[in-house]
């Protein structure tokens, strides 16, 4: 990593540059308007400084004409911050807005936090602690939580942050251009090791991360461990009968038992394989047995990405192929279509 | 200052509009609904009548009906600014979005992030 | 005060200070003159254990790896600087020593409407902050100020909750002290003294007490359900049993961010005072300052959110909060044009309060503009969590508090000891302060650029460079806080004697003897001016500040 | 609180710093509503918590809620509307300065008090053997399903925790009327002197306004699991 003493962070995605073309403009106003006040200040300090037996400069005391003046300075000062605000606050706003949204086609990395380390994972299965290995020009997006207390995963070098909290799924996304290594810190406040919870983001050019990738000795994708708890735990039996179908689950709204909808995201899932009882599926009886206390963490997002994997809502399986010329067109996405009954993949009993 | 005080009369009678709206409240808790929206509604009425109750209380019990319009200020701010800790915090709550591909941004390419939008 | 003993006729006149010696005076007194005394003491014993531990935070981090301390002694360390500077500091610094002392002598009531709630107020201040100091030194607590769940209710295996009891009792002296100064506004001005002639110092305080009498209790029952949490293990914060960690944050920082205010309000408050008086010209805009303090207050409750951008909060209520934020930029810009506005063709003197009220707007204006970057999406993403934020509220309430503070202590040091400050010593410090000040925290607008995560013991290599500034700036820091402590003592005995009103400054605090008496006036005053009347003053001034006189407050007879 | 009611010189109405009695009188009431401002806040924070459960947690929240009996609940809100007319009733006597009538409605205020107390108590011995104590060892009403359990728990944390702070507020409220009957029996207040009466039966009344929102929020969640038990 470059350790040589630097005034501003790296710069190593679009994101980024959008955001310190912002931090350069509020810097603009800001610097204009200390100097302005500093500016002034000193000089009516320097200009009307006290001198001995000649206060002739008070007897100009604001008379009646003078209070016009005043009041249309004070219009003119609440108005003018007024206006600059409200283009600081949009202009924030489209570049936050734009940083919360994952975009639908990105390789998703699942991170697990805890005291004092960071638990990644690829889409292809290879592990890594402290440390992420991220193909350069791809998108990025981080499935994240925490398993005890909230964690932070920051990526000063994209400008990106987002809690990493017990007990709820967030999510972060960002699009690497610029291969090198950059820092990941613990933003939060975690305990003890705090300021060790630290790590570095490798990203390498695509080919490179293929070739990285693949002399890492072979873990099992997070799509098949999920499809092989899945049937380890039973869920075939029910889900393929008698329960709620998964096949194009993900991503579509779910009527509720005694009203109410909720759309099938990463959250839902994971809380009805720990809480089946939370939200129940009209028409369905509430007959699932909790999976709390079985499954670990990193257990329950492998399901949670096998169940995504059946709506063919990712990338996943995921094919290293896509990693070839940048050319290469992503998956569009289906539609949530009207439920099937359940076709499970192939190798399922 | 005794101008301030009720004829005893209206305190009885405030107190049987209290006892009558409780058992108001009560007997509309026992409407037998499994229905989601029907039961938000009469959780709403059951607070909205139990809000009824405070502000008789206020109004009359403690006198703030005669009150000054300080006394009056005094006593709604706290309710003003309790709305303010619900009103942003529920905000939040309820609308915690499904995060992640639920919003179907379109794909953003590399070098031309600034267009995504 | 209602039983004086009869003091036997002595040289000097009978003041607040001099009624009697005994200890029980002190202790049991229900002046508000001698409890801000009281309170004086201790906030300034507060503030040097606090203090000390900032400097050892900063010794540490001379190096990036962080030898100096262990870990855990560092999360100690940064946890007992902030609790004591914030809830046992800051908060009742300006409100309940100045404010405690002006506020009945600027309406020209005889004591705060109740005395023996101010009382108990300061005993409830000292119990939590004993509990606290004691809890946080011995065996320490590891949690931050903020006292996040799930690690403060769940994880911490630290004295968490006696630091808790300590600021839950702390925010009862703060409720009693805003709920004092609400009802001493409203019913013990003096006659004449109407809403708008009132000394934008108690406007100031008004709005301050708002806040304190509204937000407090929410932080109170917020701690005591981390106390049942940690105790009991109730869920309400815990994720695994079913609560929301993020719920702990809205009701934190409902008071929390309002809290911000209490601390740089009566700030503004006694700038409001320096400032016309040592340009000697009535203040620009007085409705304008009076009603932006008040809007500060209100706004300042809407805006919290702010500070869980990357909590996880909703994205909608982000945006919410991000526009309600700016709106709190609008009073506080209000008020530094105005400030300036007063400047223009004063005349000015440079004497201490006066260096110090400047250095305020600077600092102040400073770190309400990077407030600005704070409240913006998208920049806010990047420098969360990160030097960037520590270097922007110290700069509000360093920069902006404490120099307030500080200009607002020399400024009324004469009334409230009888003894003129060193004004030689008190402009060295002044600017040994302010360059102190600027050295340890802007280099740390860089660092939270750079990335430097908030509350770490140790950091990347590339970071050292603008840490050892920082740390460098904050040993000239502590000189310049060490030299007022030094010569405020010294000034108790050698010091010239103040005259009642050595600036010639309006307000009725001058009015009444330096000391004042313990009933404050020996006549009660009838107001018929306006505040801030230097225009009336001018034939005054070529005279030597010892002139006594200028009653310009109450009946401007004095004005020939 | 007590501070607020008995502000007073020791043996004269008007304490030093007042220049009339109505300035006083004033500053006290004004003092009392600022008091309960900051009361309204503390229960308000509480009841946000709640609140934000019982809307992510509905079904366990009626679950839990149908094991509290109403029938207690509603007479204890008769029983605490009844004496905040009593108390409402000494203030108006107060207002007449007819001081044998404030002690027998401050008594009776303190009394039925009391038997909210009481019925509050009993409730609890109740719940404590139902084990519905959210605590470990204690906590019986487990639900087969985690979920529900911890949620009810949840409910519960709240029932406790709100009902035991209104407990407290009510035990101190009874103490200073205690003081207050005392008053009016050695004759201290007047009809131009009665506002420690007016400003403990603001209080009072507070605490009764605090309790008409804990029983909707609490006690009608589910009702009619218990009604007949």
């Amino acid at each position: 990593m470059d350790t040589s003493f630097r005034l501003l962070p790296q710069q190593a995605s679009d994101h980024a540059a959008s955001v310190d073309h912002l931090t350069l403009a509020m810097l603009f106003v800001s610097v204009f308007f200390t100097v302005l006040i500093a500016t002034l200040i000193i000089y009516f300090a320097i200009r009307y400084r006290r001198r001995p037996a000649s206060p002739s400069a008070l007897k100009e005391a604001p008379k009646s004409g003078a209070k016009h003046g005043a009041l249309v300075l004070e219009v003119t000062w609440t108005v003018i911050p007024l206006i600059m605000v409200a283009v600081m606050f949009l202009a924030g706003a489209r570049v936050f807005v734009r940083s919360q949204q994952p975009p639908v086609d990105a390789m998703t990395f699942n991170v697990v936090g805890k005291q004092w380390m960071w638990l990644l994972q690829h889409p292809t299965g290879v592990r890594e602690t402290n440390a992420l290995h991220v193909p350069a020009g791809k998108l990025i997006r981080l499935l994240m939580i925490s398993e005890d207390v909230i964690h932070d995963f920051g990526l000063p070098a994209f400008r990106m942050k987002q809690d990493v909290l017990p007990g709820r799924y967030t999510s972060e996304w960002f699009e690497p251009t610029v291969p090198g290594e950059y820092h990941l810190f613990c933003d939060q406040y975690c305990g003890s090791e705090h300021s060790k919870m630290v790590g570095t983001i490798f990203v390498m050019e695509p080919a490179q991360y293929r070739q990285w990738v693949e002399g890492r000795p072979a873990d099992v994708p997070p799509r098949v461990a999920g499809e092989k708890l899945f049937a380890q735990y039973g869920c075939v039996t029910c889900h393929a009968a008698r329960g709620p179908t998964m096949a194009g689950l993900y991503g579509r709204t779910v009527d509720l038992e005694g009203g109410g909808t909720v759309i099938a995201d990463e959250n839902y899932l994971r809380e009805s394989i720990l809480y089946p009882s939370a939200k129940i599926t009209r028409g369905y009886p509430p007959i699932m047995p909790s999976f709390r206390g079985q499954l670990t963490e990193e257990q329950v997002m492998d399901l949670v990405i096998y169940i995504k994997s059946l709506a063919g809502a990712t990338t996943e399986p995921y094919q290293l192929q896509n990693l070839g010329p940048a050319t290469q067109p992503h998956r569009a996405i289906p539609g949530p279509g009207p439920s099937q009954p359940t076709q499970l993949p192939k190798g399922q009993p | 200052m005794s101008s301030q005080a009720n004829p005893v009369k209206v305190y009885i009678r405030v107190f049987i509009a209290l006892l009558v709206l409780l058992f108001l409240t009560v007997a509309l808790a026992f409407v037998p609904t499994r229905h989601e929206t029907a039961r938000n509604l009469l959780t709403t009425i059951g607070f909205t009548i139990a809000g009824t109750k405070a502000v008789l209380i206020i109004l009359w019990f403690m006198h703030v009906k005669a009150g000054t319009r300080l006394t009056w200020i005094f006593a709604a701010s706290a309710f003003v600014w309790l709305l303010i800790l619900f009103a942003l915090t529920m905000n939040d709550y309820m609308t915690r979005k499904e995060i992640a591909n639920v919003y179907r941004v379109p794909t953003v390419r590399a070098g031309s992030m600034n267009d995504a939008r | 005060m209602s039983s004086i003993p009869y003091y036997p006729a002595a040289e000097r006149p009978q003041t607040y200070l001099n009624w009697s010696y005994r200890v029980k005076s002190w202790l049991f007194t229900r002046d508000h003159k001698r409890i801000a005394i009281l309170y004086m003491l201790s906030i300034t014993l507060f503030f040097f254990i606090g203090g000390a531990a900032a400097v050892v935070m900063r010794l540490h981090l001379l190096t990036p790896d962080g030898t100096l301390v262990q870990a855990d002694t560092y999360n100690r360390l940064f946890t007992l600087h902030g609790v004591v500077m914030v809830f046992f500091f800051l908060i009742p610094s300006i409100p309940a020593v100045l404010g405690n002392f002006l506020i009945p002598l600027m309406i020209g009531a005889k004591d705060l409407a109740f005395p023996r709630l101010n009382l108990a107020s300061w005993y409830f201040y000292m119990v939590g902050g004993l509990c606290a100091v004691i809890a946080l030194v011995a065996g320490g607590v590891d949690t931050g100020w903020t006292f996040y769940t799930p690690y403060s209710s769940i994880y911490s295996n630290t004295n968490v909750v006696w630091a808790i009891a300590g600021i839950f009792l702390a925010g009862f002296s703060s409720i009693f002290t805003g709920l004092n100064f609400i009802v001493t506004m409203h019913k013990m001005r003096a006659p004449g003294m109407t809403w708008f002639k009132m000394p934008l110092f108690c406007w100031s305080h008004y709005a301050t007490s708002i806040i304190q009498v509204l937000a407090t209790p929410v932080v109170a029952i917020t701690l005591v359900l981390v106390i049942i949490e940690r105790v009991f293990h109730a869920g309400i914060f815990d994720p695994s049993l079913g609560g929301d960690p993020v719920l702990f944050q809205h009701m934190f920082w409902f008071y929390s961010h309002p809290a911000v205010y209490i601390m740089v309000l009566p700030g503004m408050a006694v700038v409001s005072e320096i400032i016309p008086c040592f340009a000697r010209k009535p203040i620009f805009g007085y409705s304008f300052i009076a009603f932006s303090s008040v809007a500060i207050a209100v706004f300042g409750f809407l805006v919290w959110g702010h500070h869980m951008f990357v909590s996880g909060e909703s994205m909608y209520s982000a945006l919410i909060f991000s526009a309600l934020s700016f709106s709190v930029a609008i009073p506080s810009a209000v008020k530094v044009f105005n400030w300036t506005a007063t400047l223009y063709k004063g005349s000015i003197s440079s004497a201490t309060p006066m260096l110090y009220a400047l250095g305020f707007i600077g600092l102040f204006t400073m770190g309400g503009l990077t407030g600005l970057f704070l409240a913006t999406l998208g920049i806010d993403v990047h420098v969360h969590d990160t030097y960037f934020i520590i270097a922007h509220f110290h700069y509000i309430m360093v920069g902006g508090a404490v120099m307030a503070y500080l200009g607002g202590l020399h400024f009324w040091w004469p009334k409230i000891t009888g003894r003129m400050y060193p004004e030689f010593m008190g402009k060295i410090s002044a600017f040994i302060i302010f360059l102190g000040f600027n050295l340890t925290f802007f280099p740390q607008f860089l660092l939270g650029y750079l990335g430097m995560p908030r509350r770490y013991h140790s950091y990347p290599p590339e970071m050292q460079v603008l840490n050892v500034l920082s740390s460098a700036g904050a040993s000239i820091l502590a000189v310049g806080y060490l030299l007022p402590l030094g010569y405020f003592i010294w000034s108790l005995r050698y010091g010239k004697i103040a005259p009642t009103n050595p600036y010639l400054a309006t307000g009725l605090e001058w009015q009444t003897t330096s000391p004042p008496p313990p009933e404050n006036f020996d006549v009660p005053p009838i107001v018929t001016e306006g505040p801030y009347r230097y225009d009336l003053m001018v034939s005054q001034l070529g005279t030597p500040l010892i002139a006594e006189g200028a009653r310009i407050q109450t009946t401007g007879s004095a004005v020939k | 609180m007590t501070e607020l009611a008995t502000d007073l010189h020791p043996n004269k109405a008007l304490a030093h710093h007042f220049t009339d009695m109505p300035q006083q009188r004033e500053a006290v009431t004004l003092g009392m509503w600022l008091f309960l401002a900051t009361e309204v806040m503390l229960f308000g924070a509480i009841f946000l918590a709640y609140t934000v459960y019982r809307h992510q947690y509905f079904d366990s929240f009626r679950a839990a809620g149908g094991h509290l009996f109403v029938s207690f609940g509603t007479i204890n809100t008769c029983v605490l509307l009844t004496s905040s007319l009593m108390m409402a009733l000494a203030v108006h006597a107060a207002h007449q300065g007819d001081s044998k009538k404030i002690v027998r409605y401050v008594l009776l205020t303190i009394l039925f008090g009391a038997i909210f107390l009481g019925i509050k108590m009993t409730e609890y011995v109740i719940d404590t053997r139902e084990g519905l104590v959210p605590l470990n060892g204690w906590w019986k009403a487990q639900s087969p399903d985690l979920r529900v359990d911890r949620e009810m728990r949840l409910f519960f944390v709240f029932y406790f925790t709100m009902t035991l702070l209104h407990a407290i507020h009510m035990t101190i409220g009874m103490a200073i009327l205690a003081v207050i009957a005392w008053f009016a029996h050695r004759k201290r207040f007047s009809a131009e002197d009665y506002n420690p009466v007016d400003v403990t039966g603001l209080y009072w009344h507070f605490v009764d306004i605090v309790w008409v929102f804990l029983f909707p929020a609490l006690y009608l969640v589910h009702p009619e699991m218990h009604l007949f038990k």
